[in-house]
């Protein structure tokens, strides 16, 4: 290690030398070390939900209930559930990734609310423990979706402190997203024109349009959820007149949306990797860019199509359901634009091009899947089956996951000033990539036959499919582990990145790897759209 | 980010303002009083969004603000009215091809 | 600007930057706790459509009298925030302390006029939970139960409303603190403005409850 | 259900099942060919465009807005075609044909209770015979449950407080899966059935050889005059009591003391059952004690089974304008100050733990 150390005396100034005490991290004010804090704890998150998952697969791997009885079941899906949708995916790429780069590729100092952006971390982490403490000690075995009168008043275990946890910890949701679109809005750099900003942006401005917006709604809800368990209020309680169907309505005011919270940054970071990796500045910039957008504004009013068979009206499910189809108009512009700007490009498929047009794939169809969601007479069959379990997969781990570990492979180098062993991490995508689809394939099958979710017991005809499903897992837990070895090994031993090892032409790559404690000597002036890889005269028209 | 100095209200803005709620405030009342039928309620919300329309235009300046302080508010009333509008699809028309679906109580545990 | 330099914080260009940020920041703040009460009066419209008696019943539990004095006094507070930014906006220092200090005490005003309403509440058995047995003779076709939603309600959401108020007092007590060693001035003083904003916010969310909780069916007669 | 080689379908036992499957194949070819088109392209461009030593920077492509109009219309086309297939057999689903034979069902953490009209009950298994429509009027009495027959492609919610229905026309005989598809509680994954879809003959076979206790508006009757509803309900026409009397009141509005009007249906004898405070009839008290907690929701369903016996013939309604006059409406109602507590007393014994 000494050796290490005096390597690092030696280079420039950065903002990972500047200072290293744990108090100059714990108490940082710095959007790339606060960054890398939620990196670190999103990381422990995922473990830990991953380890729940892989007891689940096993688990299932035999239709008796011969590893772990019904209640430990019961929990260890609705602590898989809760840790991945709210402690990991919600936070993944905007906290962490979004964190370090938005001053970055916008050429701020930092973001707006410094200190708001440290809060939001210690929010995300006590409401993390708590919630993670509630589903140690004892467990709860509400499901994810914490519906009532289920929850309120037969659920056993540490509900209450789950739900504070998770309102605490939607309150970290809340501020990360206000400082982004404070940050977007009166930040940039002069000549930074909205239609100059980087695809990642717009991407996540809508994130956080969404987490601002929708979160409030599920953070009083889960709150009036928790009274209805401690006092019997009787607010969603049928037995009191209340009723459970407002709860689902609520409650899936800001749980649809926040499905988009997980993708869109994920769709921001496919649009760099596609065009960095095809040395080709987007197809139809404008289109990816305010599809963003559109998929944020419409998926706000789509959220009855969770409740098709809850005993919702006929005519407001005919509503919800056509107006989900709207949503997938700006998808499918994306995925087009996406494909079109590999066309005539000059493709490179490293690691981060690997994610990329991986999660293009598996995105197509995740998207595709859920359009048999949507379609009423279909869902009544599919709901509650793994079919949608399948569905959600190929959206939360195909999508999202696909782009957090492909934002994830693009920015290391920027982030740790370091360069991973890319033979061992395009090995690990290939196997992430295969294990996956090994993994939730069948359960479209299984979901189509009639397997419901959350059976913890099932009949012996859907055996062979689950069979096949936890082997996948298996592989794709391997494919998981792989990038915390190699990517460890890089800050330790890797070579030395250059500041633009890609030949990027992001704003974030202009600037030494590891960047500045304050980012810019100088305030950067833009004079040019993004992407401009080509002179502006040589383009040529198609379409 | 243009550079306008801050927007000095005048003070007789804010004690018109301030009237104009003391009096709704009574006449919000008053009108309580008188039975419309179902236009009470009617009645009673127009007036609270007019109070609250003048707070937020006067007293919280949006009326001298950018345009974006103004995007942001109506963004937000949107939002809420999404909110409200789309729950009500389903409260207001629920059972209606089905027959009944009122509640029906629940038989003791 | 120099007088600026000590507010001035390192990652902004100018202080007009920094003012604007805050503004925003604040406006987007609101803007959740729209949407966080909302939950809350989506939660009244679909139970008061259900069972309008029911809300009927529970407002006559209500004072009428407590509820509009405690409107008035909200927006006379309402005012002197108006008033305490203005001032601070004209660079009368003294004036900031002296209205932030009359909306101090009518925000304690307000609060102490909850407090009453809440014991009488109390007194009255009309808390939901095991001891709520409101005397709703009155009303012979009305489920005791849906009573219950109507109270939930109520104070689910005053008692959200007077949680800002308690917070909003502590700031504001912040506030005069630093205003009575003159910390703002007509060039900065953003702290007072948000925290108008803030205070009016609040006073808002009082304008809807007051006609929704206190106002149902007054016309039969109290 | 015998286990044969590896299934992909489901069976295909009703005619909604043709239907989705009909619906399904489509959406399958759409999502096969969009994810195919999608993935050549991609493996096409990224090994014909591949970067080679000697690729010099790519020309930037604009691309037109027609081309993106065109790649917009036409997925919305081909989902607009999901929509309203969809909702076609939805509309289908969510509308039980007029002369279905009725079933009621009970949801409880973890079992499925079963009632038939002529009085049978079963307990996680549901006979009923092919080829006729069944309607399954649905109630739970703890938790929100969702009862499943992927072989029929049908579910729905069953909810605590509310009716819930499910219909289907089984077209196979054969025996196929029940499911609890709402997260329950611990023994989710047990609260499993079996709908054994017989001939004609064999069910009215089936259905003669059971327990033999009497219809369900039979038993109705009797529970009827064991919780002492009779002290204050009359059954009989044209007899008038303390409270509404009960012939021939069903499917007839009824006049309440808010001035609204509302049917007499499963809902409202339920309600009136449980919360009997909550829509009183106009010209009577509000004096009848809730009987929640001392019927379970099966003898609801059997008193509204009775309540249904005593109305109107069927195929007559309206056959007789609103009994207001008659003085012989309404479906709830208040036994005199002593009859309440003869009411409550009653039934105690009857209670079931």
């Amino acid at each position: 290690m000494e050796t290490v150390a005096t390597a690092v005396e030696r280079e420039p100034r950065t903002y990972l030398n500047v200072d290293h005490t744990l108090k100059s991290w714990l108490l940082t004010e710095d959007h790339k070390r606060i960054g890398i804090l939620y990196l670190i704890v999103i990381t422990i998150f995922f473990a830990i939900g991953g380890l729940f998952a892989a007891l689940i697969r096993i688990e299932l791997t035999t239709p008796a209930g011969d590893l772990v009885e019904s209640s430990v079941y019961n929990r260890l899906f609705t602590g898989h559930g809760i840790i991945m949708v709210f402690f990991f995916l919600i936070p993944s790429i905007p906290a962490s990734l979004g964190n370090f780069l938005i001053p970055l590729m916008i050429g701020a100092k930092d973001v707006a609310f410094p200190k708001l952006n440290l809060l939001s971390w210690y929010l995300y982490v006590i409401g993390g423990s708590m919630a993670l403490t509630a589903i140690i000690y004892g467990g709860i075995d509400t499901g994810w979706t914490f519906y009532v009168p289920f929850s309120t008043g037969y659920a056993s275990g540490m509900v209450m402190l789950t739900l504070v946890g998770i309102f605490i910890n939607g309150f970290s949701s809340i501020l990360t997203g206000l400082n982004f679109m404070v940050t977007i809005h009166r930040m940039r750099a002069p000549g930074m024109t909205w239609f100059r900003l980087p695809l990642f942006i717009w991407s996540l401005y809508s994130t956080s349009l969404i987490q601002v917006l929708a979160t409030p709604v599920v953070a009083v809800t889960l709150l009036l959820a928790a009274l209805e368990r401690g006092l019997h209020i009787g607010i969603f309680d049928p037995a009191l007149g209340g009723d459970p169907v407002l709860f689902q309505h609520l409650f899936w005011f800001y749980s649809h949306p926040a499905v988009y919270i997980m993708i869109l940054p994920a769709m921001g970071v496919t649009s760099e990797i596609i065009s960095t990796f095809s040395k080709k500045e987007p197809f139809g910039y404008s289109f990816i860019a305010l599809s963003s957008l559109a998929i944020a504004v419409f998926g706000f009013i789509v959220w009855g199509h969770h409740l098709f068979v809850s005993s919702q009206s006929v005519y407001a499910g005919m509503v919800f359901s056509i107006l989900s189809y709207l949503v997938a108009i700006p998808s499918a512009i994306k995925v087009f634009n996406w494909v079109s700007t590999m066309y005539k490009g000059s493709v490179e498929l490293t690691t981060p091009m690997l994610y990329g047009i991986g999660f293009i794939g598996l995105f197509t169809i995740g998207g595709l899947t859920g359009l048999f969601l949507a379609s009423m007479g279909m869902d009544v069959h599919l709901t509650d089956t793994y079919f949608v379990i399948a569905h959600f997969h190929y959206i939360m781990v195909g999508g999202a996951i696909m782009g957090f570990m492909g934002g994830l492979h693009f920015w290391w180098p920027k982030i740790t000033g370091k360069l991973y062993s890319e033979t061992w991490a395009r090995l690990s995508a290939i196997i992430i990539f295969l294990g996956f689809n090994l993994t939730f394939f069948p359960q479209f099958i299984l979901g189509y036959m009639g397997m419901p979710r959350r059976y913890h017991v099932y009949a012996p005809e859907f055996q062979v499919f689950n069979v096949l499903s936890s082997a996948g897992a298996s592989v794709l837990g391997l494919g998981y582990a792989l990038p915390l070895v190699y990517f460890l090994w890089s800050i330790f031993f890797g070579k030395k990145a250059p500041a633009n090892p890609w030949g990027a032409t992001g704003l974030e790559w202009q600037i030494q790897s590891p960047p500045l404690p304050e980012n810019f000597e100088i305030t950067p002036v833009i004079t040019e759209a993004p992407y401009h890889y080509a002179p502006s005269e040589e383009v040529v028209h198609v379409g | 980010m243009s550079n306008h100095p801050d927007h000095i209200v005048p003070v007789r803005v804010y004690i018109f303002v301030f009237l104009a709620l003391m009096v709704f405030t009574v006449l919000t009342v008053y009108a309580a009083t008188i039975d419309l039928g179902r236009y009470n309620i009617v009645l009673a919300l127009v007036i609270a969004c007019i109070k609250a329309s003048l707070v937020i235009m006067f007293f919280m300046h949006v009326y001298y603000s950018s345009k974006l302080t103004k995007a942001i508010v109506i963004a937000g009333l949107c939002t809420l009215m999404i909110l409200f509008f789309f729950t009500l699809t389903d409260l207001a028309t629920r059972g209606a091809l089905q027959g009944t679906t009122d509640w029906v109580g629940v038989p003791g545990r | 600007m120099a007088s600026h330099s000590v507010t001035l914080r390192h990652h902004f260009e100018n202080a007009e930057q920094q003012k604007d940020a805050s503004t925003i920041g604040m406006w987007m703040f609101l803007v959740t706790e729209i949407m966080f009460f909302g939950g809350l009066f989506m939660a009244y419209i679909a139970y008061r459509g259900a069972y309008p008696e029911a809300f009927a019943a529970g407002s006559e539990k209500l004072n009428i009298v407590y509820g509009t004095i405690n409107t008035l006094v909200l927006i006379c507070s309402s005012l002197t925030m108006a008033m305490a930014v203005h001032s601070a906006a004209v660079g009368k220092k003294k004036m900031i302390v002296l209205f932030l200090i009359l909306t101090l005490i009518l925000g304690g005003v307000f609060l102490g006029i909850k407090a009453v309403e809440y014991h009488d509440k109390y007194v009255g058995h009309e808390i939901p939970g095991v001891n709520f047995h409101p005397e709703i003779d009155g009303h012979p076709n009305v489920a005791v139960q849906n009573v219950s939603l109507y109270f939930a309600l109520y104070f689910g959401m005053t008692g959200l409303h007077a949680m800002h108020m308690i917070v909003g007092v502590g700031m504001i007590s912040f506030l005069i603190f630093k205003a009575s060693r003159g910390a703002y001035t007509a060039e900065w003083h953003t702290p007072v403005e948000l925290f108008g904003l803030y205070w009016h916010f609040v006073d808002i969310v009082w304008i809807f409850l007051f006609p929704l909780l206190y106002l149902i069916d007054l016309h039969q007669g109290r | 259900m015998e286990q044969k080689s590896i299934q992909f379908f489901p069976e295909q036992a009703s005619t909604i099942a043709h239907s989705v499957d009909g619906l399904y194949l489509y959406l399958v070819l759409v999502t096969a060919f969009f994810s195919i088109l999608i993935a050549t392209l991609i493996v096409i461009f990224a090994v014909k465009y591949r970067r080679r030593a000697d690729t010099p920077t790519p020309k930037a492509v604009h691309g037109g807005l027609w081309l993106e109009i065109t790649w917009s219309v036409i997925p919305l086309g081909l989902s607009m075609v999901m929509f309203a297939w969809g909702a076609s057999i939805f509309f289908t689903e969510s509308r039980p044909p007029a002369d279905s034979m009725e079933i009621y069902v009970t949801g409880k953490q973890w079992m499925w209770k079963i009632q038939h009209m002529e009085g049978q009950r079963e307990i996680n298994e549901l006979h009923i015979p092919v080829n006729r429509d069944i309607k399954l009027t649905m109630t739970s009495e703890d938790v929100i449950h969702d009862f499943y027959v992927p072989a029929f492609r049908t579910k729905s919610d069953v909810l605590p407080g509310r009716y819930t229905t499910e219909w289907f026309h089984a077209t196979k005989t054969g025996a196929y899966h029940i499911f609890c598809a709402e997260y329950c509680g611990t023994k989710h994954s047990g609260m499993i059935g079996t709908v054994y879809v017989m001939e004609p003959q064999q069910f009215d076979a089936w259905l003669s050889g059971g327990g033999g206790t009497g219809t369900l508006a039979q038993k109705g009757e009797a529970l009827f005059s064991q919780l002492g509803c009779v002290t204050c309900h009359q059954a009989t026409a044209d007899v008038k009591g303390r409270c509404p009397n009960l012939h021939g009141i069903w499917g007839r509005p009824q006049q309440l003391t808010t001035g609204a009007s509302v049917t007499v249906d499963a809902g409202y004898v339920s309600e009136s059952i449980l919360n009997p405070s909550a829509k009183i009839v106009a010209g009577y008290e509000n004096i009848m004690p809730t009987f929640s907690g001392l019927v379970t929701a099966e003898g609801v369903t059997e008193l509204v089974e009775y309540v249904k016996s005593i109305g109107p013939a069927p195929g007559a309604p309206g056959s007789a304008p609103a009994p207001a006059a008659k003085g012989a409406p309404a479906a709830k109602g208040a036994p005199a100050a002593k009859g309440a507590p003869a009411a409550k007393a009653a039934p105690a014994a009857t209670v079931k733990p």
